[in-house]
C-alpha cells in the first residue's frame, strides 16, 4: 500500500502518534479510563498499521520479532517479580503496600504503575507477535 | 511471615513465573531442564500444603494483603489439596519424559513453547483448584484452557487441529455458561469469595437468578468435565493431542472439571439446594451411567487405542458423575477417590501409548501384536493399569468402584449399584483385547525394542501408585473422607 | 412489579443480551464454517458481558472514576471482570483463528462437512 | 455561561446530528459507490465539525476542548484518508467511475447480500 | 506364643511361597532344569507350610493375620478354619504332583513360553491359597480375582485362535459374573450388615428382609462363577483349550473348587443356615443346581472329545457341592467339603490320563480310544479307577462325600433330590465308563499308528499317585472328617 | 440536547448499518463502516457528555485511530489478499 | 532523516503529550520525556522521520490555508447535502485529472486531502503533477481545474 | 435518557447479529463483526462501563478486525455450506431456546437496571468505591480494583494473552526454512 501516497504519508505522520497515545494510556490509568492491557493493544496497533502499509519485513527490521516475543514474557515476568518481591518484603504475594514500609498508598502506587507496565508490554509483545506470525505465514 | 505460610501463594505463582522465563530459553534442553525443575518444585509446594492441611485443616491466603471478599482469596482444604497434589504430581511425572516425545514432533526452535504451554496448562489447573474466588476461578480456567487446546493442536496428526478447534468451541461455550452462573449468583449476593456467596446464598437461595445459576454452572462445568452427552470434544482431543499430553490431561484435565462441579454444588450452592429442591442428582445420575455404558461400548469398538483410552474417560466421568450425584458421603468418597485414582491409571495408560507410540509411530491394535515380548515392561505397566481400570482388587481402580456401589447402595439406589458394575464389566472387553493381541498374537510389525527409560520410568512410576494406592488407602480416601465431611454431606 | 412499563426497561437491556447470546448460540452451533462459528462466539461472550456491565449499573451514578461533586458511582467490579473477560475472548479469538489457519493448510478447507468429508478419504 | 452559547451549541450539535443524518441518507439513497462517498464527507466533515464545535462550547476551554480539537485533527487526517483509500482501491479492484452499473453489479468478488 | 512365631505368618507364607517360586521361575527361565527344579520345590515347601498349619489349627491355633486395610473396617485378612484347610490340602498337595506330571507333559509337548506357564501355574496356587485361607469375603473376591487373572494366560496358553476364543470365553464369565454380580453381592452385604467377616451363624440374619436377603443369595449363586452353575457354566469347556495339566489341577481342582468353596463359604458364614432354611430363593436356587447336575451329565454324553466330556462333567459335580451347601445342614456342609477332597482325586486322575493319552497316543475324542487299553494299560487302568470315584463305588472317595449329601437332602425332606442325586449317579456311569470299556474291550480300529507306548514317566507316576489317592480317601476318611468337625471346626 | 443530537447519531447508524449489511461491493461496505466509525467517534463524545462525564474523549480519540487502521487493514485485504507480501 | 527531524518530532510528541496528559506533576512530565523519546527513537529506526512523515515544514503556513478550506468545506456540505435530498435522476456526476503543482510529496498529500475533505469531490488517485478526482458535480469539478486550491496548498509549501 | 440510546443500540446489534447468521461473505462478516463491538463500546460508555468500552473499541476494532481479516486471507473468503443439516439446526435452536429461556426465567428475579438497592452494590462495591481511591491512591476505581484489590485476577489475565500469544506462535510461526 506504499505506493499510495496520501495513505503512506498519512501512516507515517500518525504511527508515532499511535504510539505515543499507547504510552499515555498506559500511565494514565490511574486516572482515567485505560490502563496496561489498552495501552499494549493501541502500541501493537501502532506496529500493524505500519506493517499493513509499508510490510511486515520493513516492521519486523525496526522491531524484531524476538524483540516482541521477549516483551511478552519480559512482561508477565515483571508482574509475577512485583508479586515476589512484595512477598520478599514481607507482605502477601502482590501486595504492593510492602514495597513502601513507610507509606502503604505510595507502595500501591509503585506497585500499580509496575505491574501495569508489566501487562501493557505484554500485550504489546503478545499482539504483534501474533500479527506477525499470522503475516508471515503464506498461504497455500 | 516465614515462607511456609505463603506456600498457597507459591503453589501457583511458581509455575507462572516459570512459564514467561521458560519462554525465553533458546535452547530446547535448557528450556525442558527449566520446565522440569519448575513442574518438581511446584509438586513440592503442594506436597507441603497437603502435609499442612492435614495438619490444621483449612488454609487461607490473602493476595495482596487484601481479605476477601474485597481481594482474592486462596483456601486449601483436604479436597482441593489433594487435587493440587494430583495435577502438579502428573506435571513432575509426565514433564521429565515430554524431552523423547517432543524431541520428535516439535521443532527444535518451537520446544521451549511446548513446555511453557505445559507449564502455563500446569498454572491454570492449579489456579482452579486453589482459588477462592469464583471469578479467579473462571480466568485460571482459561488459562488452562487456551494452554490445553494450543497443547493438543500440536500433535503431529492433521485432525489434531479439528480437535483441538472443537474443543476450544465447546471448552468455550462452557467457560461461557460457567461465567454466566456466576455472574447471575454475583447478582444475587454481591461477592465473588465462594465461602462469601455460600453465606450469603442462604437468603437468596429462591430467586429464579440463583436457580439458573446452578443449571448454567452444572452444564458449564459439566462440558468441561466431559459429561456425556457433554463430552463431544473430549475423544478426538486426547487421541490426537501428543502422547505426553494426553498422559496429563487425561489425568488431569476432566478432574478439574469435576472439582469445578462439586466445589459451586457442595460448597456455593449447598446440598439441600442442589439436591433437595433442584434435584440436580436426577440429571447427574442417568447422564453419568449413560455415559459410563455409551463411553465403554464406544471404546471395545476403536481401534486405535489412544481413542479408545479417550472413550474410557468418558465412562470414568460418568461414574464420578453419578457419584457426586448420589449426594452422600460414600459416593463423594468414590468421586474424590476416583478423581484422583483415575487419574493414576489414565495417567499410566496414556504413557503406555507415548512409548508404543515413540518406538512404532502408532497405537493401533496392529501395532500392539506381540508386544507382550518386545515391550515387556511397557505391556506390563499396561497390564496393571488395565487391571485398575477394570477394578480388579488390590488396584485403585477396585477402591475407587467400591465406593461407587457402595455408595449407591447407601443412597438406596439398587440398580444403579447395578448398573455401575454392568458398566464395569466393558472395561473387562477393551483392555483384554489388547492384552491378549499384545500376549497372544503374534508381531508382525518391524522389530522394535523397550521404550527408554526416560519414558518407562514415569510409566513404571504410575503405574506402581496404581498398586501402592489399591492396597494403602489411608492417603486418598482418608482425605477423600474428611473432605466429604467438611462438603456437608450426610453420612 | 408493580408497573409493567418500568419493569420492561428494567429489564430490556438484560433481554437483549439474551436475545445476544441465542443469536450466538445459534451460529455457533448450526453454522459449519469455523470463521463464522468464530464470530458466534465472540456474539456469545459478549452478550454475556453486556449482561454483567448492565448488573453493575446504577441509575443516577456516574463512571467509578473519582469525580468532584459525584454522589454515586456506577459499580467498578463488573467493569473489572468483564475487562479481564474481554481479554480471554481476544485470546481465545486469536487462538482459535490460529487453529483455522491450520485447519485450512491441512484439509484445504474450513468447512465442517467438507472437512468431514475428506477425513474419511 | 451565557444562554447564547448554549443556544449556539444546541443549534451546532443538532444541526451536526442532522448532517450526519443526512449523510447517512445519501450512504443509502445515491446510486453507485463513487457518489456515496461523497455523502460519507458530509458526515466526515459537516457532520463531525459541528458536533465537536457545539461540544467545545459547551465546556469553555480546558483539557476538554483541547481533546475535542485532537479528535477534531486526527478525523481531518484520517477520514479523508481513509475515503481516498477506498475510492482508489475500489478503481484498482475493478470499479469505473465512468460505469456506474458495473459498480452496482460489484467487482464479482461480493455478490449482492445473502 | 513363646517364642515361636504367630502361626497368622504360617497362613501367609502360604500365599508367599508360591509366589517366592513364581519369582524364582523367572529368575531361571533360561534354564528349563534349574526352572522345573524350583517349581516342584516351592510346591513341596508349600505343601509342608500348609501341614504345620493343619498341624497348628489341629492343636486348636487360631491361625489368623491382617494383611491390609485398604477399605477402612474392611481389612485384608487371613482366618484359616477347618474347610479352609481341607480345601488347601487338597489344591497344594495335588500341586506337587501337578508339577511331576507337567515336567513331563511340558517337555513331551514340546510347548513354547513353558517359563510364562510355570509362573502363572504358581501364581494361580498362591492365589488358591488366598482364597482358601480368607477371612472375609472381599479377602476371598481379591484372591478369587487373582485366580481368575493369573489362570488366564495359562488358558490362552497356545495363542492360536481357538485358545484365545475359548480364553475370552473363560475370562469373560468368570469376570464378568465376579464383578457384575458377586462384587454388587458383597457390597449389597456391607452395605447391609457393615462387616464382609466369615462368622459362624452368618453376618446379615436379622439385618435385611427376605426378598432382599433372597437377591442376596441369587446374586452369590450366580456371581460365584466359578462354580459354574447354568447358565454361567460356559467358561469351563472353553478353558479346556489350556494344556492338560492346567485342566487337571486347575480346571478340576483349584479354580473349580475355589468357586464350590467360595458357595459354602457364603452359605455357612455369610447367610446361616438358619437364614438359608427361610428363604424362598433358596428353593430356587436348588432346583437351579440339581437341574445344572442332571444338564450338564447330558451334555457330557453327547461330547466325544474327551476333555469336553470331562469338563461338562466337573460342572455335574460342581453343583452337588452347590446343592450340599443351599441344603443348609450339618450333613450337607460335611458332604460339600469333602466332595472338594473326593472329587478332586477323582477328577485329576481323569485329566491326567486323558493328558497322557494325547501326549502318548495323540487323540483327543473318544471315539478314537477303541483298544488303546491294550497299549496303554496303567493309564486306562487308572482312568476306569478315577470313573468309579466320580460314580461313587466303593472302596472309592466318591461315594463318602455322595453318600453324605444324599443324608443331607434326606434330613431336610427332599427326596426329589435324592432321586436327581441317583439319576446323577447313573448318568456318571453312562457317560464315563464306556470309555475304559472301549479302550479295553473293543479292537484298535484299522490301519491304527504302532508303536503308541505310555506316556513319560513323570505323568504316570502322578498318575499312579492320584489313583492311590481315590482308595486313601476312602480308606482313611476319618481324619479328614474329624478335621471337619473337629473342636476347633467351625462348622455352623 | 445531548440527547436529541446523539439519538439523531444513533438514527444514522442504523442507516449507515443498512449499507453496510448490503454492499454490495465491498467497497460499498468498508465505505460504510468507516462513516459508521466516524459517526461512532461522535457518539462515544457525546455519550461522555450525556453521562456528565466529558473527560472520557481518549475513549474517541482511540476510536478515531483505530476506525483508520482497520479500514486500511480491509483494503490492503483487498488488494493483495494478503496482509503480510510486500506491496 | 536528519538528527534535526527527529528532534522535531520528539518536541512535537511531547506538546502532544502534555495536551493530552493534563497531570503536571514530575512524575508524569518525565514519562513524557521518555515517552516521546522512545517513540522518536522507534519512529527512527521504523523510517517513519522524513519530509513525508513529518512534514514540519508545512505547518508554519497551514494556520493561513484552514480558514478558507473550512469555509470551502461548509459550502460544499450545503451543496452536498442539497444533492442528497434531490431526485437521484438530477446527480451529474464526473471523474477527470486535476492538475497539482506541488513540489513535495507533503504538499501533494495535502491538496489531495483538501480535495477529499471537501465534499462533492474527491482523490481517487494522487501523482506528482495531477490528481483523479471524482465529483458528484460536474460544476466542483471545473472549479477544482481553475486551480484555486491548488494554488493556496502551493502557497502553503512555501518556496525553496 | 440514556436507557433508550442504550436499548436502541443493542437493537442495532441485534439485528447486525441476525444478519451475519444469514451473510456468507466472510470478509463481510468479519468488517460487520468490527461494526458490532464497536456499538458494544457505546453501549458500555452509556453504562457508565468507560475503562470496558475502551478495552472493546480498542480489541475489537483494532485486534479482532485485523487478526480475522489475516486469518481470512490465508484461508477463504466465502462460506460455501451455509445452513446445515435440519438436525443441526434444531438441535442448536433447542440449546438457545433452552440457555435463552433459563435466562429469560431468571430475569424475573433480577434487580432492575440501575436499581441502588440491589445486593451488588452494597456489599464489596461499595468499600472499593469508599475506599479504593483511599487505600490505593488512584483516583479511576476501576484500576484499582483491577490491579490491586483483584490484581491476582490481572496477573490470570495477563497470562491468558500471553498463553494465547505463545500458543498462536507454537503453531503457525515458520520455524523451519522449508515450512510453508
Ligand atoms: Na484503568
Ligand atoms: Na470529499
Amino acid at each position: 500500500m506504499s505506493d499510495n501516497v496520501i495513505v503512506r504519508v498519512v501512516v507515517k505522520m500518525l504511527a508515532p502518534f499511535i504510539l505515543l497515545f499507547a504510552l499515555y494510556v498506559q500511565l494514565h490509568g490511574d486516572y482515567g479510563p485505560g490502563g496496561g492491557f489498552q495501552a499494549g493493544v493501541i502500541f501493537a496497533t501502532g506496529f500493524i498499521v505500519y506493517a499493513i502499509v509499508f510490510g511486515v519485513r520493513r516492521t519486523i527490521q525496526a522491531l524484531p520479532f524476538a524483540a516482541v516475543t521477549a516483551m511478552a514474557s519480559l512482561g508477565l515476568a515483571l508482574y509475577a517479580t512485583v508479586g515476589f518481591v512484595a512477598l520478599g518484603l514481607g507482605g502477601a504475594f502482590l501486595d504492593y503496600g510492602a514495597l513502601d514500609s513507610r507509606d502503604p498508598v505510595h507502595g500501591q502506587h509503585v506497585g500499580i504503575v509496575l505491574i501495569e507496565l508489566g501487562v501493557g508490554v505484554t500485550v504489546a509483545g503478545v499482539l504483534t507477535a501474533v500479527f506477525y506470525t499470522f503475516a508471515e505465514r503464506r498461504r497455500r | 511471615m516465614s515462607l511456609v505460610q505463603h506456600l498457597p501463594a507459591l503453589q501457583v505463582a511458581v509455575p507462572l513465573l516459570a512459564a514467561p522465563l521458560c519462554a525465553m530459553m533458546v535452547r530446547p534442553r535448557i528450556a525442558w531442564l527449566f520446565a522440569t525443575l519448575a513442574a518438581w518444585a511446584t509438586f513440592a509446594v503442594s506436597l507441603a500444603i497437603f502435609h499442612r492441611v492435614l495438619d490444621r485443616g483449612l488454609i487461607l491466603y490473602e493476595m495482596g494483603g487484601w481479605a476477601p471478599p474485597l481481594g482474592i482469596g486462596h483456601a486449601v482444604d483436604p479436597l482441593n489439596a489433594l487435587l493440587l497434589v494430583l495435577v502438579s504430581g502428573m506435571a513432575a511425572i509426565v514433564m521429565p519424559a515430554a524431552r523423547p516425545g517432543v524431541g520428535v514432533e516439535v521443532a527444535p526452535r518451537a520446544q521451549r513453547l511446548f513446555f511453557t504451554l505445559a507449564l502455563l496448562a500446569l498454572t491454570g489447573m492449579l489456579g482452579i483448584a486453589i482459588t477462592g474466588d469464583a471469578f479467579n476461578l473462571y480466568v485460571f480456567l482459561e488459562v488452562s484452557s487456551l494452554a490445553s487446546y494450543a497443547l493438543v493442536a500440536t500433535g503431529a496428526d492433521r485432525r489434531a487441529t479439528t480437535a483441538a478447534f472443537n474443543y476450544l468451541v465447546q471448552g468455550t461455550i462452557g467457560a461461557m455458561f460457567i461465567l454466566i452462573g456466576i455472574g447471575l449468583i454475583y447478582m444475587m449476593t454481591g461477592t465473588l469469595n465462594m465461602a462469601d456467596m455460600a453465606v450469603r446464598l442462604r437468603e437468596a437461595r429462591d430467586t429464579a437468578p440463583v436457580q439458573a445459576a446452578l443449571a448454567f454452572i452444572v452444564v458449564g462445568a459439566g462440558i468441561k468435565f466431559a459429561v456425556f452427552p457433554a463430552h463431544v470434544w473430549m475423544p478426538n482431543a486426547y487421541t490426537y493431542a501428543p502422547s505426553l499430553v494426553s498422559a496429563f490431561f487425561g489425568a488431569t484435565a476432566t478432574k478439574v472439571g469435576a472439582y469445578i462441579l462439586i466445589r459451586f454444588i457442595f460448597n456455593v450452592f449447598g446440598v439441600d439446594f442442589a439436591f433437595g429442591e433442584m434435584r440436580i442428582g436426577w440429571a447427574l445420575i442417568p447422564l453419568g451411567l449413560a455415559g459410563a455404558f455409551v463411553g465403554s461400548l464406544v471404546a471395545i469398538w476403536q481401534d486405535d487405542l489412544k481413542r479408545m483410552l479417550a472413550y474410557s474417560s468418558v465412562a470414568q466421568v460418568g461414574y464420578i458423575a453419578a457419584a457426586i450425584g448420589y449426594a452422600n458421603r460414600d459416593g463423594l468418597i468414590a468421586a474424590i477417590v476416583h478423581v484422583f485414582n483415575h487419574g493414576l491409571m489414565k495417567g499410566a495408560l496414556f504413557l503406555v501409548m507415548a512409548c508404543v507410540i515413540l518406538r512404532l509411530g502408532k497405537a493401533d491394535m496392529r501395532s500392539f501384536r506381540g508386544l507382550g515380548r518386545r515391550m515387556p515392561v511397557t505391556m506390563g505397566c499396561f497390564v496393571v493399569a488395565g487391571l485398575s481400570m477394570i477394578g480388579v482388587p488390590f488396584t485403585v481402580g477396585f477402591i475407587s468402584k467400591w465406593y461407587l456401589v457402595v455408595g449407591a447402595l447407601d443412597a438406596g439406589l439398587w440398580p444403579v449399584a447395578a448398573l455401575v458394575v454392568l458398566s464395569s464389566l466393558l472395561a473387562i472387553v477393551y483392555i483384554w483385547r489388547v492384552v491378549e493381541t499384545a500376549y497372544f498374537r503374534e508381531a508382525d510389525g518391524p522389530r522394535t525394542r523397550e521404550a527408554p527409560a526416560m519414558l518407562l520410568a514415569p510409566t513404571l512410576l504410575l503405574t506402581v501408585l496404581c498398586v501402592a494406592f489399591g492396597v494403602a488407602t489411608e492417603f486418598t480416601v482418608g482425605v477423600a473422607g474428611s473432605a466429604a465431611d467438611m462438603l456437608g454431606v450426610l453420612p | 412489579m408493580t408497573d409493567p412499563l418500568s419493569f420492561l426497561s428494567g429489564h430490556a437491556v438484560q433481554w437483549g443480551a439474551v436475545v445476544l447470546l441465542m443469536t450466538g448460540l445459534y451460529i455457533v452451533m448450526t453454522r459449519g464454517n469455523l470463521i463464522k462459528k468464530v464470530v458466534g462466539l465472540n456474539i456469545v461472550q459478549t452478550a454475556v458481558f453486556l449482561l454483567y456491565i448492565s448488573i453493575g449499573y446504577v441509575e443516577d451514578g456516574t463512571a467509578p472514576i473519582v469525580l468532584e461533586g459525584a454522589a454515586r458511582y456506577s459499580n467498578p467490579l463488573p467493569h473489572v471482570l468483564i475487562l479481564t473477560a474481554i481479554v480471554v475472548s481476544v485470546a481465545t479469538t486469536s487462538l482459535a483463528l490460529a487453529l483455522i489457519v491450520r485447519i485450512r493448510e491441512a484439509y484445504g478447507s474450513i468447512e465442517e462437512d467438507e472437512i468431514r468429508e475428506r477425513e474419511s478419504d | 455561561m451565557s444562554a447564547a452559547l448554549d443556544i449556539a451549541s444546541w443549534v451546532l450539535l443538532v444541526g451536526g446530528a442532522l448532517l450526519m443524518t443526512i449523510g447517512a441518507l445519501g450512504l443509502i439513497r445515491l446510486p453507485d459507490f463513487f457518489t456515496r462517498l461523497h455523502a460519507a464527507g458530509v458526515v466526515d466533515t459537516g457532520g463531525a465539525g459541528l458536533l465537536l464545535l457545539g461540544m467545545a462550547l459547551q465546556t469553555g476551554f480546558d483539557l476538554v476542548t483541547v481533546k475535542l480539537v485532537l479528535i477534531g485533527l486526527v478525523l481531518a487526517l484520517t477520514a479523508p484518508t481513509a475515503s481516498h483509500a477506498v475510492a482508489h482501491s475500489a478503481l484498482l479492484g475493478g470499479l469505473s467511475p465512468d460505469d456506474p452499473s458495473a459498480n452496482r453489479a460489484g467487482d464479482g468478488r461480493d455478490e449482492a447480500p445473502d | 506364643m513363646n517364642g515361636l512365631p504367630d502361626p497368622g505368618w504360617l497362613a501367609a507364607a502360604a500365599i508367599a511361597t508360591p509366589l517366592a517360586g513364581a519369582v524364582g521361575i523367572l529368575l531361571a527361565r533360561r534354564r528349563p532344569n534349574v526352572r522345573e527344579g524350583v517349581s516342584l520345590a516351592s510346591g513341596i515347601v508349600l505343601f509342608c507350610v500348609v501341614a504345620l498349619a493343619a498341624a497348628a489349627l489341629e492343636a486348636g491355633e487360631r491361625i489368623r493375620l491382617t494383611l491390609a486395610e485398604p477399605l477402612t473396617g474392611l481389612p485384608l485378612s487371613l482366618d484359616v478354619e477347618p474347610l479352609g484347610m481341607l480345601f488347601a490340602l487338597v489344591a497344594s498337595g495335588l500341586w506337587v504332583v501337578t508339577t511331576v506330571y507337567s515336567i513331563g507333559y511340558m517337555r513331551a509337548h514340546r510347548e513354547s513360553d513353558q517359563t510364562r506357564f510355570y509362573a502363572f501355574f504358581a501364581i494361580s496356587i498362591a492365589s488358591t491359597m488366598g482364597v482358601a485361607f480368607a477371612g472375609n469375603m472381599l479377602t476371598l473376591f481379591v484372591f478369587y480375582e487373582a485366580l481368575t487373572l493369573a489362570t488366564f494366560p495359562l488358558v490362552a496358553h497356545a495363542g492360536t485362535p481357538e485358545a484365545r476364543r475359548g480364553a475370552r470365553t473363560y475370562l469373560g464369565v468368570l469376570l464378568g459374573t465376579s464383578i457384575g454380580l458377586q462384587l454388587l453381592a458383597i457390597a449389597g452385604t456391607y452395605a447391609v450388615a457393615g462387616t464382609l467377616d466369615f462368622t459362624p451363624g452368618g453376618v446379615i440374619d436379622g439385618e435385611v428382609g427376605g426378598v432382599a436377603a433372597g437377591a442376596l443369595l441369587a446374586l452369590y449363586v450366580f456371581g460365584v462363577g466359578k462354580a459354574a452353575i447354568m447358565p454361567f457354566h460356559r467358561w469351563l469347556p472353553a478353558a479346556m483349550v489350556a494344556p492338560t495339566p492346567v485342566s487337571a489341577l486347575l480346571h478340576a481342582v483349584a479354580v473349580v473348587k475355589a468357586g464350590a468353596f467360595a458357595i459354602l463359604k457364603v452359605a455357612a458364614f455369610i447367610f446361616g443356615f438358619d437364614l438359608l432354611r427361610d428363604l424362598a430363593m433358596t428353593d430356587a436356587l436348588l432346583w437351579c443346581a440339581a437341574f445344572t447336575i442332571v444338564a450338564a451329565s447330558l451334555v457330557a454324553m453327547t461330547k466325544d472329545n474327551l476333555k469336553a466330556r470331562l469338563a461338562y462333567s466337573t460342572v455335574s459335580q460342581l453343583s452337588y457341592i452347590v446343592l450340599a451347601a443351599l441344603l443348609a445342614g450339618q450333613a450337607g456342609f460335611l458332604g460339600g467339603g469333602l466332595h472338594i477332597a473326593t472329587h478332586a482325586f477323582g477328577k485329576i486322575t481323569l485329566f491326567f490320563c486323558a493328558g497322557a493319552i494325547l501326549v502318548a497316543a495323540h487323540k483327543t475324542e473318544v471315539s478314537q480310544l477303541d483298544g488303546l487299553g491294550r497299549a496303554m494299560p496303567v493309564t486306562m487302568t487308572a482312568f476306569a479307577i478315577g470313573a468309579l470315584s466320580i460314580v461313587g463305588l466303593p472302596p472309592l472317595g466318591g461315594i463318602l462325600s455322595k453318600w453324605l449329601i444324599v443324608e443331607g437332602a434326606i434330613e431336610a425332606d427332599r427326596a426329589v433330590l435324592v432321586a436327581v442325586l441317583g439319576l446323577s449317579t447313573l448318568l456318571n456311569i453312562v457317560y464315563l465308563l464306556p470309555i475304559p470299556v472301549r479302550a479295553f474291550l473293543r479292537a484298535p480300529p484299522e490301519g491304527a499308528a504302532p508303536g503308541v507306548r505310555e506316556a513319560p514317566l513323570p505323568c504316570l507316576a502322578a498318575i499312579a499317585f492320584t489313583t492311590l489317592g481315590c482308595f486313601a480317601l476312602f480308606l482313611f476318611s476319618d481324619p479328614l472328617i474329624g478335621l471337619l468337625e473337629g473342636p476347633s471346626g467351625a462348622s455352623p | 440536547m445531548f440527547t436529541v443530537a446523539s439519538l439523531l447519531v444513533v438514527a444514522a447508524m442504523a442507516t449507515t448499518l443498512v449499507r453496510a449489511v448490503r454492499g454490495p461491493t465491498p467497497y460499498d461496505r468498508i465505505l460504510a463502516v468507516n462513516v459508521h466509525g466516524t459517526m461512532t467517534v461522535l457518539l462515544i463524545a457525546l455519550g461522555g457528555f450525556l453521562t456528565d462525564r466529558p473527560d472520557f474523549l481518549d475513549l474517541s480519540l482511540v476510536y478515531a485511530l483505530l476506525n483508520f487502521v482497520g479500514t486500511l487493514a480491509a483494503l490492503r485485504f483487498f488488494r493483495h489478499g494478503h496482509l503480510g507480501e510486500e506491496p | 532523516m536528519p538528527p534535526a527531524r527527529t528532534f522535531s518530532l520528539f518536541v512535537v510528541l511531547f506538546g502532544a503529550w502534555l495536551l493530552l496528559s493534563g497531570h503536571w506533576d514530575p512524575f508524569l512530565l518525565g514519562c513524557g520525556a521518555v515517552s516521546a523519546a522512545l517513540v522518536a527513537a522507534l519512529a527512527r529506526r521504523m523510517g517513519a522521520i522524513d519530509g513525508e512523515g513529518h512534514p514540519i515544514q508545512l505547518a508554519w503556513r497551514f494556520p493561513a490555508y484552514l480558514p478558507w478550506l473550512v469555509w470551502r468545506i461548509a459550502l460544499a456540505n450545503l451543496a452536498v447535502v442539497r444533492a442528497i435530498l434531490s431526485p437521484v435522476a438530477a446527480l451529474d456526476p464526473a471523474a477527470g485529472w486535476v492538475d497539482a503543482n506541488q513540489k513535495t510529496t507533503a504538499g501533494l498529500v495535502a491538496f489531495a486531502n483538501s480535495i477529499t475533505l471537501t465534499p462533492g469531490t474527491v482523490s481517487l488517485t494522487a501523482l506528482p503533477g495531477r490528481i483523479h478526482v471524482h465529483a458528484l458535480a460536474r460544476g466542483e469539478l471545473e472549479e477544482l481545474k481553475e486551480g484555486e486550491m491548488n494554488g493556496r496548498v502551493c502557497a502553503m509549501e512555501g518556496r525553496r | 435518557m440514556e436507557r433508550l440510546h442504550i436499548v436502541l443500540l443493542i437493537a442495532l446489534m441485534i439485528a447486525l447479529a441476525l444478519a451475519l447468521v444469514r451473510m456468507r461473505n466472510l470478509l463481510a462478516i468479519a468488517i460487520l463483526s468490527g461494526v458490532y463491538s464497536l456499538l458494544l463500546a457505546a453501549v458500555y460508555t452509556l453504562l457508565d462501563a468507560v475503562d470496558v468500552a475502551f478495552t472493546e473499541a480498542a480489541v475489537g476494532a483494532g485486534i479482532t478486525l485485523t487478526l480475522m481479516l489475516a486469518a481470512l486471507s490465508l484461508t477463504t473468503r466465502r462460506e460455501t455450506r451455509p445452513g446445515g443439516r435440519a438436525a443441526r439446526r434444531v438441535l442448536g435452536l433447542a440449546v438457545a431456546f433452552a440457555a435463552g429461556a433459563a435466562l429469560v426465567y431468571a430475569s424475573f428475579d433480577m434487580p432492575a437496571l440501575g436499581d441502588a438497592a440491589a445486593p451488588i452494590h452494597n456489599h464489596v462495591a461499595d468499600r472499593y468505591i469508599a475506599e479504593g481511591p483511599r487505600d490505593t491512591g488512584v483516583p479511576n476505581i476501576v484500576t484499582a480494583v483491577l490491579a490491586s484489590y483483584r490484581g491476582y485476577d490481572t496477573l490470570g489475565e495477563v497470562t491468558v494473552i500471553f498463553t494465547a500469544g505463545i500458543g498462536v506462535i507454537a503453531l503457525l510461526w515458520r520455524w523451519r526454512r522449508d515450512e510453508p
